[in-house]
C-alpha cells in the first residue's frame, strides 16, 4: 500500500540539511554540510536505509562548531527605517532575524517584512549570476565578462558626451554608500543618484523638514493625551513602523496616562482599526479637519465637507481643544496631502506640541535625501525625448512602483542601455541590458545612521547564496577597469573603503561588529533634496465616477518589493486579512446598496485604466470609497509575485506639491462586472458574537476597578448571570479584590477549581487539572509528580498576551513562519493535480488549509449597520497549551500528550493524522499537512530550493498527514535547558522566549514559566485584566490574555 | 503427510510466521544493527584510539558541545599525516588515499554507519558531558578493524537507558518531546 | 413421550394476522424437499448477475483508484475544509456501521425475542451486517493522514515500549468494530455450517465445490450431539452479540458524544445512534430483500407477513430517532448553551438548511407512511421508501459531522464543505465494495437458512398432519403477494 | 465402530424407533436431522450442552485481559492526557466489555467445535447425504450379534433403509 510513499519520502529525506548539489547555486566550497545529527530538518515518516555520505569539512572553519548557531549583528535592509537586526547563522546558512536588543531603533523587535527579508536572501527566483541581452534575450555570462560590457559602457558614454546625462536611480537607503556611489559617479563626470523610495510618505516628509527641520521626528506617544492620526498609518506604512510601534504600545500599556487615538481617513487601516474613534471623512477632505482642529473651520462648515455629522465633529473639535497634550499626525496620499502634512505640523506647533511629543531632536535619519517620485517622472520623460544614453537601476524597480500612468518602463525602452543592479527580476530589470545582480543586504558590507550619532553596520551574516556580487564591489572594479578612476580606487573592496571611514578603523569596525552598532556618526549630508516641477492635478471632486479611489500600500508587500516573498504573500493582511488576492474595498452598507456581494468581480474604471477585481466589503471604509492595496499584481517578477493586480495601473498620474505620488487623487466608475472570485481570506465570522474571545474594558472602569460592559462578552455574559456556567470574571460584579488576579466569580459550580487562573498555569498534573473534582488521594505518577528527580514538573510554561499592547501587525505571525518551519500554502501550484476543485492563488487557502502556527483573529464590535462606529479586537490565537487539553484524550496513538512542564506536546512521527485533536480543539488552533509541503518531489513543496536554505535544523519539517501546532517554541526551551546546563546552573527568569515573543513590536506577548515567580510572565499573569478565552470549557489553559482596554470619548458613552 | 497433518499445516504456518515477527519486532532486527560497510579510506580506530591513545574529541571535536559531534576535516588529518605516512604496506596505501583526496581538494565521502531517525533530536553534548562515553552507544570503537553499528539504535534502545536500566546506570528524562519536536 | 403437534391456530382468529408474530407461518412451503429445492436453486449464476457484479467491481476499482490517489497526493484532494477536519469518509463509515446493525438484530435479538418473522430474512441482513461492517471498517483507515501507520492503533507489542492510548474513542472504536466484525461473521458462519452440509450432500455437484463445502461444513453430519451444542451456542453467541450490537454504535457516538463540539456533546448520542443504525439497517434490508424475493421468486418464503412486521420495526426506530432530533433541538434551546444554541441554529436554518430539511423528511416525515397498513403491505413502497431512508441515514451523520465543525466555537474559524471528486469516488467505492461482496454471497451460499427454514416447515408424519393445516385438515392457502408489488 | 443405520421419511417413526431401542437397550444412538427437533431432543433425551462453561470461562478472561491491558499498557509509560488519570476505569470498561464479547464468543465457538467434534476429517460411519435434505437416520452402535434385533427394531418401527455397518 505504501512503498511508493515510503520511497518517495526516502529518497527525499536528507534534503534540507545533508545538501544535494543542484545547477546554479553557489556553495561554499569547504562547506560541504555535514549531515550528523542535527539534520533534523527533513521529513520524517521513513526510516532511510539508503547509503547516507558524511561528508566533512576539507578545513575547518575556525570558531564555528557544526550544530551550534553563530550570532551576526546586522542592519535590516527592508524599509528604510534601518533596525538592527542578529542574524542567527548554523552551519553557514542564516535561518533566523531577530531584532537587536540594543539598537536605537527597534530596540529588539522586528517586524513581518523585517524577518521576510531571509525570504528575500533565499528567493528562489534570484538572479543567480550576471546576464546580459543579447539578441533580445537575457543570457547568463561570467562575472569577468560582465564587468567588462559594462566598463565599455561606461567608457563608451563617457567619451560619447552622455556622461552627465546619465541617470542612477538607487533603493533609497541611508549610510556612507550613497555618497560613496556619488563620489563614483562623479568620478565618471556623471550627476548624483536619485535615491527613490517608494513606500515613503514624500509629503509628509517634505512637510516635515519645512516645519521641524527633519524628515521624520520621534513621536512620543508617552507624553500625549490625544492622538490624532490623519491617515498617517504610523503602526504600519506610516514611516518608522517598529519604534513607533513600540512607543505606542509602551504609551497604551501605562493605562493611567494612555494617549486616546482618533483616527481621521477614508479606510481604517491598523492604526485606524487600533483608534479609539474613527472619522470617516471623505477621501480629500482631511483638510477641513485641520482647519476646523486649528479653529479655522466651523465643525458645521466641515461637516459639509467631509461627509461627517456634524456633532461628532464638533466633540471632536472640543475634545481636541481640551486635550493638555495632543499630536497630530498626517498621511494618506491625498493630492494635497503636502498642505494636510503642513497645516497639521503648523498645528502642533500651535499647540506646543512640538519638543513635547514631537520630537524633531531624536528623529530618524533614515528618510534623508530621498528623491521625490516627481523626479522619475520627470526622468521619464527625458527618457522618452532620448536624452538619456545610460541608465542604472539598483534595488528600486520604478516600472513598476510608479503609476503606469508616468510611463517609466514603455520611456525606459527608449534608453539605449540600461544596467540593472537587482538581486531579482522585476519589472525593471526585465528591460535591462546587463544585470550585475547585486548581494542581497544580508551577504554585504555596509553602514548606516539610523539616529544621531549611532553607527548601525551591516556585515555579511553567511557566504553569498548565488553567484552574485555586492554593488560597491563592482563598482570599485568598474573604476580599477577606468584608467581615469582607478587611482582614486586602491582599495580592494568596499569593506576596505568602509573601514577607512570608519571611526578607530579596523579595530574600530572589529570592536562594534558583536552588538552592530557603535557610537560616532558618518556625516553624511541631511539636506533636502530641491522639489522638482511638480504636476498640477485636478482637484479629487472634479474627477469623474460614482466612488473615491484609495490606493493604499499594503502592509506587508508595500511597493511591490515583498511580492516574491511567500510568507508576507500568505500572512493575512492585518486589516483585511486578505491573502494572494488584490481586492476592491467597500462599505458593506454601500456594497449591498449597489448589489455587490463579498467576491462579485466588480470593474473599476478611472482616466487612467480599468481592472476588474472582486469585492470585499470591509466596515472600515468610508461610504463612497473604494480602496485596493498596491504590491501585487507583478508582470515580471518571480513565481509568488504573479497574484493579484495592481492599482498602480489604473491611478492617474498625480502629485502633490512636494512631489510625491498622490495616491488619493482621483473617483472612479465601480461597476459590476459580472463573476464571481472567491474572497481569499482565512477570516470566518469578523464578529465574535459574544463569545468573549477578545475581551476589553474602557479605562474608566478599569481604573475605577468596575468590570464594566463588554459587548464581546455579552452572550456569555447572559449565560454567567443564569448561573449555568458562572465563570465569566469580566461580567461579574467586582469586588476589587483580585486574589489571584482575576475577577470574582458570580457563582462557582461545585468541583470547579478555586481561582481562575493558576489551575491552568500550575503543573498539569492529573489531579491538579481536574480541579477539586480530582481524587485528593490520587498520586502523580512519574514526571508528574514535582519530587520526581526530573523536576520537569516544577516548570509550566506559559504566556500571556496583553491585548492592551497589541496592534495586531502581525510580525509575530511572520516570526513563527521563520522558526518553525511552517509552509506557505497559497501558491497556486500547491493544490491537487487531478481535477482539483480549487485553482488559482490560494487556492488552498479558499479551503481554510493555512498553516499559520498562531494567527491574528480581527473581530469587530459593534457598527453592524456599517457605521464608522467599530471597535476592533486583535487576538493573536496560538495553542493555548491547555492543562485539560481536549485534543489529547482522543488521540489514539498518544502523538499529543502533556508533558510535565506543561506543553501540549505535538509528536510528529507518532501521528497518523486521525485530525479528531483539531476537532476537538476549541481553539482551532491545529494545523493538518493535507499534502506533502516537506517534500521536495512534491509540486506541493512549499520551500523550493534554496528556501529550505533557510529551514531552523531544531525543528522538524512535517510530513505529509500529520498534525502540527505551535508548542511554544519547545526547541528554544530545550536550546535554553541544555545551555543552562552546559554551563552547570539552573535557569534564569526570562532566559530566552518564543520566537513570537521576542519579535513582536508592541511587547504584547510575554513567555515565561508560571511556576516560579521571578519570571515576568507569573507577574503579568497576574493583572486584574486576565482572563482565559472559553474559561467556561475548562480547558485550564496556559495563555492569558489581558484585556483590551478602550478609551471611549470622555463626553458620552460612545467610541468604543 | 496424513490428512490430520495436512490440516495443522496452515494455522502453524500462520503461528510461525506470527511469532517471527513480533520476535524480530523486539530483537530489534528491524535496525541496521551490526553495518559495517567499507569506507573510501581504512581508518583505523584501533591506530589511532587504541595504539596511540589520542582523545576522541581531538577529531570529533565538537561532541562536547554541540548536538553534532562533528568530523576532523581533511585538514586535520593531513595535519599529522603530511609527516606520518605509515609503516605496515596496508596502512601506507590508505593514508595514500586520503592525501589523493587532499590533493584533489575534495573532502573524504565517508559512508555514514550511525544513523538516527531524521525526526529524533540527539544532543550528543548533554549526553557527554553527562559522562556517558562514547564506547556506551557505539561499541568498543577502538577495538574495530572495521566500525560497525553496535547498537540498534532504536527507540526502546535509548529508553532502556534514560529510565535506569543500562549498566552503569543514568537517568534522564523520557517524556516524548525530550527527543521528538 | 415427545408431542408433536404444536398448537393451531383456532378457526375464530383472523386469518391474515395483523400482529407479527412467533408463528409466522410459511403456507406455501409444504415440505423439506421444496425448502432443499428452492433455496438451492438460486445459486446458479445468471446474466443478470453478471452485469450486476461487474458493475459493483467497477465502482470498486473507481474507488480503489481514487484512493490510490489520495495515498500518493495526501488527504488535500479531498474536500477537507479546516476546521471540518471529518467529511465523507467519518460521515459513510457511520453509515456503514449502522447499516451493519440490522443484521446482528434481527439474528441475534429477534432470536432472543423468538420473533418468527425473523427466519426467512436474518441469514439475508446477517451477510448484510458482515459486509456491510468490511465496508465501514475500511473508512477509518482510509480517512487517516497516514493510513499506512493504522496499525499503531493496535496493541501490540514493540521495541519503542509505545502502546495506543486507550482514553481515545478511536481506540474504543478499534476494539468495538474489530469485535463486532469478528463476532458478526462467527456468528453468519455458524449459521451457515449446516445449510453448507446441505450444499455439500448434493447430488450432480462438482468434485471441486463438493471438496470445498466439505472443508466449509467442516464436518457436519447433523448429528444430535451436533445440534444439542450447536442450538447452545447460538444462543449464547446470539446472547453476546445483544449486547454487542448496543455497544457498538454507542461506541461510535462516543466518537462523537466524548468531543467538546457544539452538536456533538450530548448524552442522547447512545441510544440515538443505536436506534438510528437500526433504521438504517432495516431500510437496506429492505433494499435489498426486495428485490431478492422478487428475482430468486422467494417470494413464499418472505411473505408480506416478514415484511409487516419488519416495517414496524422500521416505524418504530424511525419514531425513535425523531425523537431525538426533536430533544436536540429542545436540549439546545433549554440549556442555555450560546454555543449549542447558535449551531443549532445554523444547521436548521444558516448554512446547512438544506441537508437537515432532507435528513428531516427522510428520517422523521417519510416513514410516518408506515402506520398505514396498506403501505406497510406494499413492497413496492417499502422499497422506495428504502432508499428516502438510506439517503436520509447518510445525511443524517453529514448534518452531525459536518455543520457542527464548521460551526464551533471560534467564530474566526467558521467554514464551509465542498466534497471533491475523491470523495464521491471513494463512496461510490464503498458501495461497490459492499455489492461485490453480497452479489459473490447470493450466488454461493443460501440466501435463506435452510435448516431454520425446516424447523418451521411441517415435518413428514406417518399419522396425521397436525402442522401447518388446519383443523378441517386442509393445507393453509398459498398467500399471493398483494397486487402492486415491486415490479 | 459397528451398529446399524436406519432411515426414516417421517418424524414420529423415527421418534418411536428411537424410544424402541432405547428401551431395547440395544446400544448407544445417534440421530441425523435434517433440522433440530425438539421431538427427537426428548426422546434421546441427552444431558444439557456443556458448551455454557466455555462461555463462562472465556468471557471471564476476556474481561480480565480487556481491563489489564487497557490498565498496564497506561501505566507502564504514563502520559497525562487531557488532565485524566492515567488508568482511568471508566473509559476502559469498554475494552473490558468487548474483549469480554470477543473472547467470550469465539470460546463458546471452541466450545461447539470441541463439543460436537468438529472439525471433523473422516466420514462418520453411517451417515448419508439424505440426513441432510430430509430424512431422518437413527444409528446404533452395537455388536454383530445385537445387530439383528437393532434391524428388526428400527424395521418395524418404519425405516425406509436399513444397513449394517461394519
Amino acid at each position: 500500500m505504501s512503498t511508493e510513499q515510503e520511497s518517495s519520502a526516502r529518497t527525499a529525506a536528507p534534503a534540507p540539511a545533508v545538501g544535494v548539489p543542484s545547477p546554479g547555486v553557489k556553495r561554499r566550497e569547504f562547506l560541504k554540510v555535514l549531515g550528523v545529527g542535527t539534520a533534523a530538518t527533513t521529513i520524517l515518516g521513513c526510516t532511510s536505509e539508503k547509503v547516507e555520505k558524511l561528508i566533512p569539512y576539507l578545513v575547518s572553519p575556525d570558531q564555528t562548531v557544526p550544530g551550534v548557531s553563530t550570532y551576526y549583528a546586522t542592519t535590516c535592509r527592508e524599509c528604510s527605517a534601518a533596525c538592527g537586526v542578529i542574524a542567527e547563522t548554523r552551519d553557514g546558512r542564516t535561518i533566523k532575524l531577530e531584532g537587536n536588543p540594543d539598537h536605537p531603533v527597534n530596540r529588539g523587535a522586528l517586524c513581518a517584512r523585517g524577518q521576510a527579508a531571509l525570504q528575500g536572501l533565499y528567493n528562489p527566483d534570484r538572479y543567480r549570476g550576471p546576464m546580459v541581452r543579447r539578441n533580445g534575450q537575457l543570457q547568463s555570462v561570467g562575472w569577468d565578462e560582465a564587468l567588462q560590457i559594462f566598463a565599455q559602457k561606461l567608457g563608451e558614454t563617457r567619451s560619447r558626451g552622455g556622461a552627465a546625462s546619465t541617470v542612477f536611480i538607487n533603493q533609497h537607503e541611508s549610510g556612507s554608500f550613497p555618497g560613496f556611489l556619488d563620489t563614483w559617479l562623479a568620478g565618471f563626470g556623471m550627476p548624483a543618484h536619485l535615491s527613490y523610495d517608494a513606500g515613503a510618505d514624500h509629503a509628509v516628509i517634505a512637510a516635515n523638514r519645512q516645519s521641524y527641520g527633519v524628515a521624520w521626528p520621534r513621536l512620543d506617544f508617552r507624553a500625549a493625551r490625544l492622538v490624532v492620526s490623519i491617515g498617517a498609518d504610523f503602526l504600519d506604512s506610516w514611516g518608522a513602523m517598529v519604534p513607533q510601534q513600540l512607543d505606542f504600545a509602551d504609551a497604551r500599556a501605562d493605562h493611567e496616562n494612555s494617549p486616546r487615538l482618533i483616527y481621521v481617513g477614508p479606510r481604517r487601516s491598523l492604526t485606524g482599526l487600533n483608534a479609539d474613534q474613527w472619522i470617516d471623512c471623505r477621501p480629500g477632505s482631511e483638510i477641513s479637519i485641520v482647519r476646523m482642529l486649528a479653529g479655522q473651520l466651523s465643525g458645521d462648515a466641515a461637516a459639509q465637507t467631509t461627509g461627517v455629522s456634524a456633532s461628532v465633529l464638533n466633540a471632536f473639535s472640543r475634545e481636541f481643544a481640551a486635550s493638555t497634550s495632543s499630536m497630530v499626525l498626517a498621511g494618506g496620499g491625498g493630492a494635497d496631502g503636502f498642505d494636510v502634512a503642513l497645516a497639521a505640523n503648523a498645528l502642533n506647533q500651535s499647540r506646543g506640541s512640538v519638543g513635547l511629543t514631537i520630537k524633531p531632536n531624536e528623529g530618524y535619519l533614515g528618510f534623508d535625501r530621498m528623491a521625490a517620485p516627481a523626479e522619475l517622472r520627470a526622468l521619464a520623460e527625458r527618457m522618452n525625448s532620448g536624452g538619456i544614453p545610460l541608465l542604472m537601476v539598483r534595488g528600486a524597480n520604478p516600472a513598476f512602483t510608479l503609476p503606469k500612468s508616468a510611463g517609466f518602463a514603455a520611456a525606459m525602452a527608449k534608453v539605449p542601455f540600461k544596467v540593472s543592479f537587482s538581486s531579482y527580476p522585476d519589472e525593471t530589470s526585465e528591460l535591462a541590458d546587463l544585470i550585475l545582480p547585486d548581494h542581497h543586504s544580508l551577504e554585504q558590507w555596509g553602514d548606516t545612521e539610523p539616529v544621531r550619532g549611532t553607527i548601525s553596520l551591516q556585515q555579511p551574516t553567511m557566504d553569498p547564496v548565488f553567484d552574485t556580487r555586492a554593488t560597491s564591489d563592482v563598482l570599485i572594479a568598474a573604476a580599477k577597469k577606468d584608467p581615469g578612476s582607478a587611482a582614486r580606487y586602491p582599495m580592494a573592496d568596499y569593506r576596505s573603503w568602509l573601514i577607512s571611514r570608519f571611526p578607530g578603523g579596523a579595530a574600530g569596525l572589529a570592536a562594534a561588529l558583536p552588538r552592530g552598532i557603535a557610537s560616532g556618526s558618518l556625516g553624511e549630508s541631511t539636506t533636502a533634496r530641491p522639489v522638482p516641477p511638480v504636476r498640477a492635478s485636478t482637484p479629487i471632486e472634479q474627477s469623474s465616477g460614482n466612488m473615491y479611489l484609495v490606493v493604499y500600500p499594503h502592509p506587508f508587500l508595500g511597493d511591490g518589493r515583498g511580492a516574491n516573498k511567500p510568507w508576507l504573500q500568505e500572512i493575512p493582511d492585518p486589516v483585511t486579512k486578505i491573502c494572494w488576492q488584490t481586492v476592491a474595498e467597500m462599505n458593506p452598507a454601500t456594497a449591498e446598496k449597489m448589489g455587490f456581494a463579498n467576491g462579485d468581480l466588480v470593474t473599476v474604471q478611472t482616466s487612467a485604466g480599468s481592472l476588474t477585481l472582486p469585492v470585499l466589503r470591509y466596515p472600515g471604509m468610508q461610504r463612497d470609497t473604494v480602496a485596493i492595496g498596491t504590491g501585487r499584481g507583478h508582470a515580471h517578477s518571480g513565481r509568488y509575485a504573479k497574484a493579484g493586480f495592481n492599482p498602480l495601473e489604473i491611478l492617474p498620474l498625480a502629485e502633490d506639491r512636494a512631489g510625491g505620488i498622490a495616491f488619493v487623487s482621483t473617483k472612479a466608475n465601480v461597476s459590476k462586472a459580472g463573476g464571481y472570485a472567491q474572497i481569499v481570506t482565512t477570516e470566518g465570522s469578523a464578529r465574535q458574537h459574544g463569545r468573549g474571545i477578545g475581551q476589553a474594558i474602557a479605562l474608566v472602569d478599569l481604573l475605577a476597578g468596575r468590570p464594566g460592559h463588554d459587548t464581546g462578552a455579552s452572550d456569555i455574559a447572559e449565560v454567567a448571570a443564569t448561573g449555568l456556567f458562572g465563570r465569566e470574571g469580566g461580567t461579574n460584579p467586582g469586588t476589587g479584590e483580585h486574589t489571584e488576579g482575576g475577577a470574582e466569580h458570580a457563582e462557582e459550580m461545585p468541583g470547579d477549581a478555586p481561582h481562575q487562573f493558576l489551575p491552568g498555569l500550575r503543573s498539569p498534573v492529573a489531579n491538579d487539572a481536574q480541579g477539586e473534582q480530582g481524587d485528593p488521594n490520587s498520586k502523580d505518577k512519574g514526571m508528574y509528580d514535582p519530587n520526581h528527580w526530573s523536576g520537569m514538573a516544577k516548570r509550566r510554561w506559559a504566556m500571556t498576551v496583553d491585548l492592551a499592547r497589541c496592534t495586531g501587525c502581525a510580525a509575530c505571525v511572520s516570526a513563527c513562519y521563520a522558526e518553525n518551519n511552517i509552509p506557505t500554502v497559497g501558491a497556486d501550484w500547491q493544490v491537487g493535480k487531478v481535477l482539483p476543485d480549487r485553482t488559482g492563488f490560494g487556492a488552498n487557502l479558499l479551503r481554510s488549509r493555512e498553516m499559520a502556527w498562531i494567527r491574528i483573529e480581527r473581530y469587530y464590535e459593534g457598527g453592524e449597520d456599517g457605521g464608522a462606529d467599530f471597535d476592533t479586537r486583535f487576538i493573536p490565537m496560538m495553542c493555548q497549551q491547555c492543562g485539560n487539553a481536549p485534543c489529547e484524550p482522543v488521540c489514539p496513538v498518544y502523538a499529543t500528550y502533556h508533558s510535565p512542564d506543561g506543553l501540549n506536546v505535538q509528536v510528529y512521527n507518532r501521528c497518523v493524522g486521525t485530525r479528531y485533536c483539531s476537532n476537538n480543539c476549541p481553539y482551532k488552533v491545529r494545523y493538518f499537512n493535507w499534502f506533502g509541503y516537506g517534500e521536495p518531489a512534491r509540486p506541493q513543496y512549499a520551500f523550493p530550493e534554496p528556501l529550505h536554505w533557510q529551514l531552523n535544523p531544531d525543528v522538524t519539517v512535517r510530513g505529509k498527514g500529520v498534525m502540527e501546532k505551535c508548542t511554544f517554541c519547545v526547541q528554544r526551551i530545550r536550546e535554553a535547558e541544555n545551555r543552562a546546563t552546559a554551563e552547570k546552573r539552573p535557569l534564569k527568569p526570562d532566559e530566552f522566549t518564543t520566537a513570537c515573543a521576542a519579535g513582536c513590536p508592541s511587547r504584547a506577548i510575554v513567555f515565561g514559566d508560571a511556576a516560579d515567580e521571578n519570571w515576568t510572565v507569573t507577574q503579568m499573569a497576574k493583572d486584574a485584566r486576565a482572563y482565559h478565552v472559553f474559561e467556561e470549557l475548562n480547558t485550564f489553559t496556559a495563555v492569558v490574555y489581558l484585556k483590551k482596554v478602550t478609551h471611549p470619548a470622555p463626553a458620552g458613552p460612545g467610541g468604543a | 503427510m496424513n490428512l490430520r497433518s495436512r490440516w495443522l499445516a496452515v494455522p502453524g504456518f500462520v503461528c510461525i510466521a506470527a511469532l517471527a515477527t513480533m520476535l524480530s519486532a523486539y530483537s530489534g532486527a528491524s535496525s541496521s544493527e551490526g553495518n559495517s560497510p567499507v569506507q573510501p579510506v581504512a581508518f583505523r580506530h584501533t591506530v589511532h584510539v587504541d595504539t596511540l591513545k589520542m582523545n576522541c574529541l581531538y577529531c570529533h571535536f565538537a561532541a562536547n558541545k554541540s548536538f553534532d559531534p562533528g568530523l576532523p576535516a581533511v585538514g586535520t588529518c593531513m595535519g599529522c599525516h603530511t609527516v606520518v605516512a605509515g609503516t605496515l604496506p596496508a596502512n601506507k596505501v590508505e593514508i595514500q588515499k586520503l592525501a589523493a583526496f587532499w590533493n584533489k581538494k575534495e573532502p573524504v565521502p565517508w559512508i555514514r554507519i550511525h544513523k538516527l531517525p531524521e525526526y529524533v533530536h540527539f544532543p550528543h553534548m548533554r549526553h557527554v558531558n553527562a559522562g556517558v562515553t562514547c564506547q556506551t552507544c557505539h561499541g568498543q570503537i577502538q577495538t574495530m578493524k572495521q566500525v560497525y553499528q553496535a547498537s540498534s539504535l532504536n527507540m526502546g534502545w535509548c529508553i532502556n537507558c534514560h529510565i535506569g536500566q543500562s549498566n552503569p546506570p543514568f537517568k534522564a528524562r523520557y517524556d516524548c518531546s525530550t527527543c521528538h519536536y | 413421550m415427545a408431542t408433536l403437534t404444536q398448537p393451531v391456530p383456532s378457526r375464530d382468529e383472523p386469518r391474515r394476522p395483523n400482529i407479527a408474530s412467533a408463528d409466522v407461518q410459511l403456507p406455501a412451503v409444504r415440505d423439506y424437499e421444496q425448502v432443499d429445492r428452492e433455496i438451492v436453486g438460486t445459486l446458479h449464476p445468471t446474466v443478470a448477475w453478471f452485469i450486476g457484479l461487474g458493475i459493483a467491481v467497477f465502482f470498486l476499482f473507481t474507488g480503489i483508484a481514487a484512493w490510490m490517489y489520495q495515498i500518493y497526493s495526501g488527504l488535500g484532494v479531498a474536500g477537507y475544509n479546516p476546521p471540518v477536519m471529518w467529511g465523507v469518509y467519518i460521515i459513510t463509515f457511520v453509515f456503514w456501521v449502522g447499516i451493519g446493525h440490522a443484521g446482528t438484530l434481527i439474528s441475534a435479538i429477534l432470536y432472543l425475542f423468538r420473533a418468527g418473522f425473523r427466519t426467512t430474512i436474518y441469514r439475508c441482513a446477517e451477510a448484510m451486517t458482515v459486509f456491510a461492517v468490511m465496508t465501514a471498517g475500511l473508512f477509518p483507515i482510509l480517512h487517516l493522514g497516514r493510513p499506512w501507520k493504522f496499525f499503531w492503533l493496535i496493541p501490540y507489542p514493540n521495541w519503542r515500549y509505545i502502546w495506543p492510548q486507550f482514553k481515545s474513542p478511536l481506540v474504543w472504536d478499534v476494539f468495538a468494530i474489530l469485535t463486532y466484525l469478528t463476532i458478526s461473521s462467527t456468528f453468519l458462519y455458524v449459521g451457515l455450517i449446516p445449510d453448507i452440509a446441505v450444499l455439500r450432500d448434493r447430488e450432480n455437484i462438482s468434485p471441486m465445490r463438493k471438496r470445498i463445502y466439505s472443508v466449509l461444513s467442516l464436518g457436519w453430519r447433523n448429528t444430535d450431539s451436533e445440534w444439542r451444542h450447536f442450538a447452545r451456542a447460538y444462543l449464547f453467541l446470539a446472547a453476546f452479540s445483544t449486547p454487542l450490537v448496543l455497544s457498538v454504535h454507542s461506541v461510535v457516538s462516543f466518537d462523537f458524544a466524548m468531543a467538546l463540539v457544539p452538536g456533538w456533546h450530548t448524552t442522547i448520542f447512545a441510544p440515538y445512534f443505536v436506534a438510528g443504525a437500526i433504521f438504517s439497517g432495516i431500510g437496506m434490508v429492505f433494499t435489498i430483500i426486495i428485490p431478492l424475493r422478487k428475482f430468486f421468486g422467494l417470494r413464499h418464503y418472505v411473505t408480506i407477513n416478514h415484511l409487516d412486521a419488519a416495517a414496524k420495526l422500521c416505524l418504530f426506530t424511525s419514531l425513535v430517532v425523531g425523537c431525538a432530533y426533536m430533544t436536540e433541538w429542545f436540549v439546545a434551546w433549554f440549556s442555555g448553551n450560546e454555543f449549542e444554541k447558535a449551531f443549532f441554529a445554523n444547521r436548521i436554518w444558516g448554512q446547512w438548511w438544506w441537508a437537515s430539511a432532507i435528513l428531516y423528511t427522510c428520517n422523521m416525515v417519510l416513514p410516518l407512511s408506515l402506520f398505514s397498513q396498506r403501505l406497510r403491505r406494499n413492497p413496492s413502497w417499502l422499497f422506495i421508501l428504502s432508499f428516502t431512508i438510506n439517503i436520509g441515514m447518510w445525511f443524517e451523520r453529514f448534518v452531525i459531522v459536518v455543520p457542527s465543525l464548521s460551526h464551533e466555537f471560534e467564530p474566526w474559524q467558521w467554514t464551509s464543505y465542498r466534497p471533491t471528486w475523491v470523495d464521491y469516488a471513494i463512496l461510490a467505492g464503498s458501495f461497490g465494495w459492499f455489492s461485490m461482496w453480497f452479489l459473490l454471497f447470493i450466488k454461493q451460499l443460501p440466501v435463506i437458512a435452510i435448516s431454520e427454514v425446516k424447523e418451521i416447515v411441517p415435518p413428514k408424519l406417518r399419522k396425521a398432519h397436525p402442522h401447518g393445516i388446519d383443523p378441517a385438515g386442509r393445507h393453509f392457502e398459498y398467500e399471493a403477494d398483494t397486487p402492486g408489488e415491486f415490479a | 465402530m459397528r451398529g446399524v443405520i436406519g432411515a426414516f421419511h417421517e418424524l414420529d417413526a423415527a421418534v418411536s424407533a428411537i424410544e424402541a431401542l432405547k428401551e431395547g437397550g440395544v446400544g448407544a444412538i445417534r440421530v441425523y436431522t435434517p433440522t433440530p427437533r425438539h421431538e427427537l431432543e426428548e426422546a434421546i433425551g441427552a444431558p444439557p450442552s456443556s458448551v455454557r462453561r466455555y462461555t463462562l470461562i472465556g468471557g471471564l478472561l476476556g474481561v480480565t485481559f480487556g481491563f489489564w491491558i487497557a490498565i498496564w499498557t497506561s501505566d507502564y509509560w504514563p502520559l497525562v492526557v487531557g488532565g485524566k488519570p492515567i488508568a482511568s476505569w471508566v473509559p476502559y470498561t469498554i475494552f473490558g466489555f468487548e474483549v469480554m464479547v470477543l473472547v467470550g464468543a469465539l470460546s463458546t465457538v471452541v466450545g461447539l467445535f470441541i463439543n460436537s467434534r468438529i472439525p471433523r476429517l473422516t466420514m462418520m460411519v453411517g451417515y448419508d447425504p439424505r440426513f441432510s435434505h430430509g430424512d431422518y437416520g437413527v444409528w446404533v452402535e452395537c455388536p454383530p450379534e445385537k445387530a439383528k434385533t437393532a434391524e428388526g427394531l428400527l424395521r418395524e418401527h418404519g425405516a425406509v433403509e436399513v444397513r449394517l455397518e461394519r
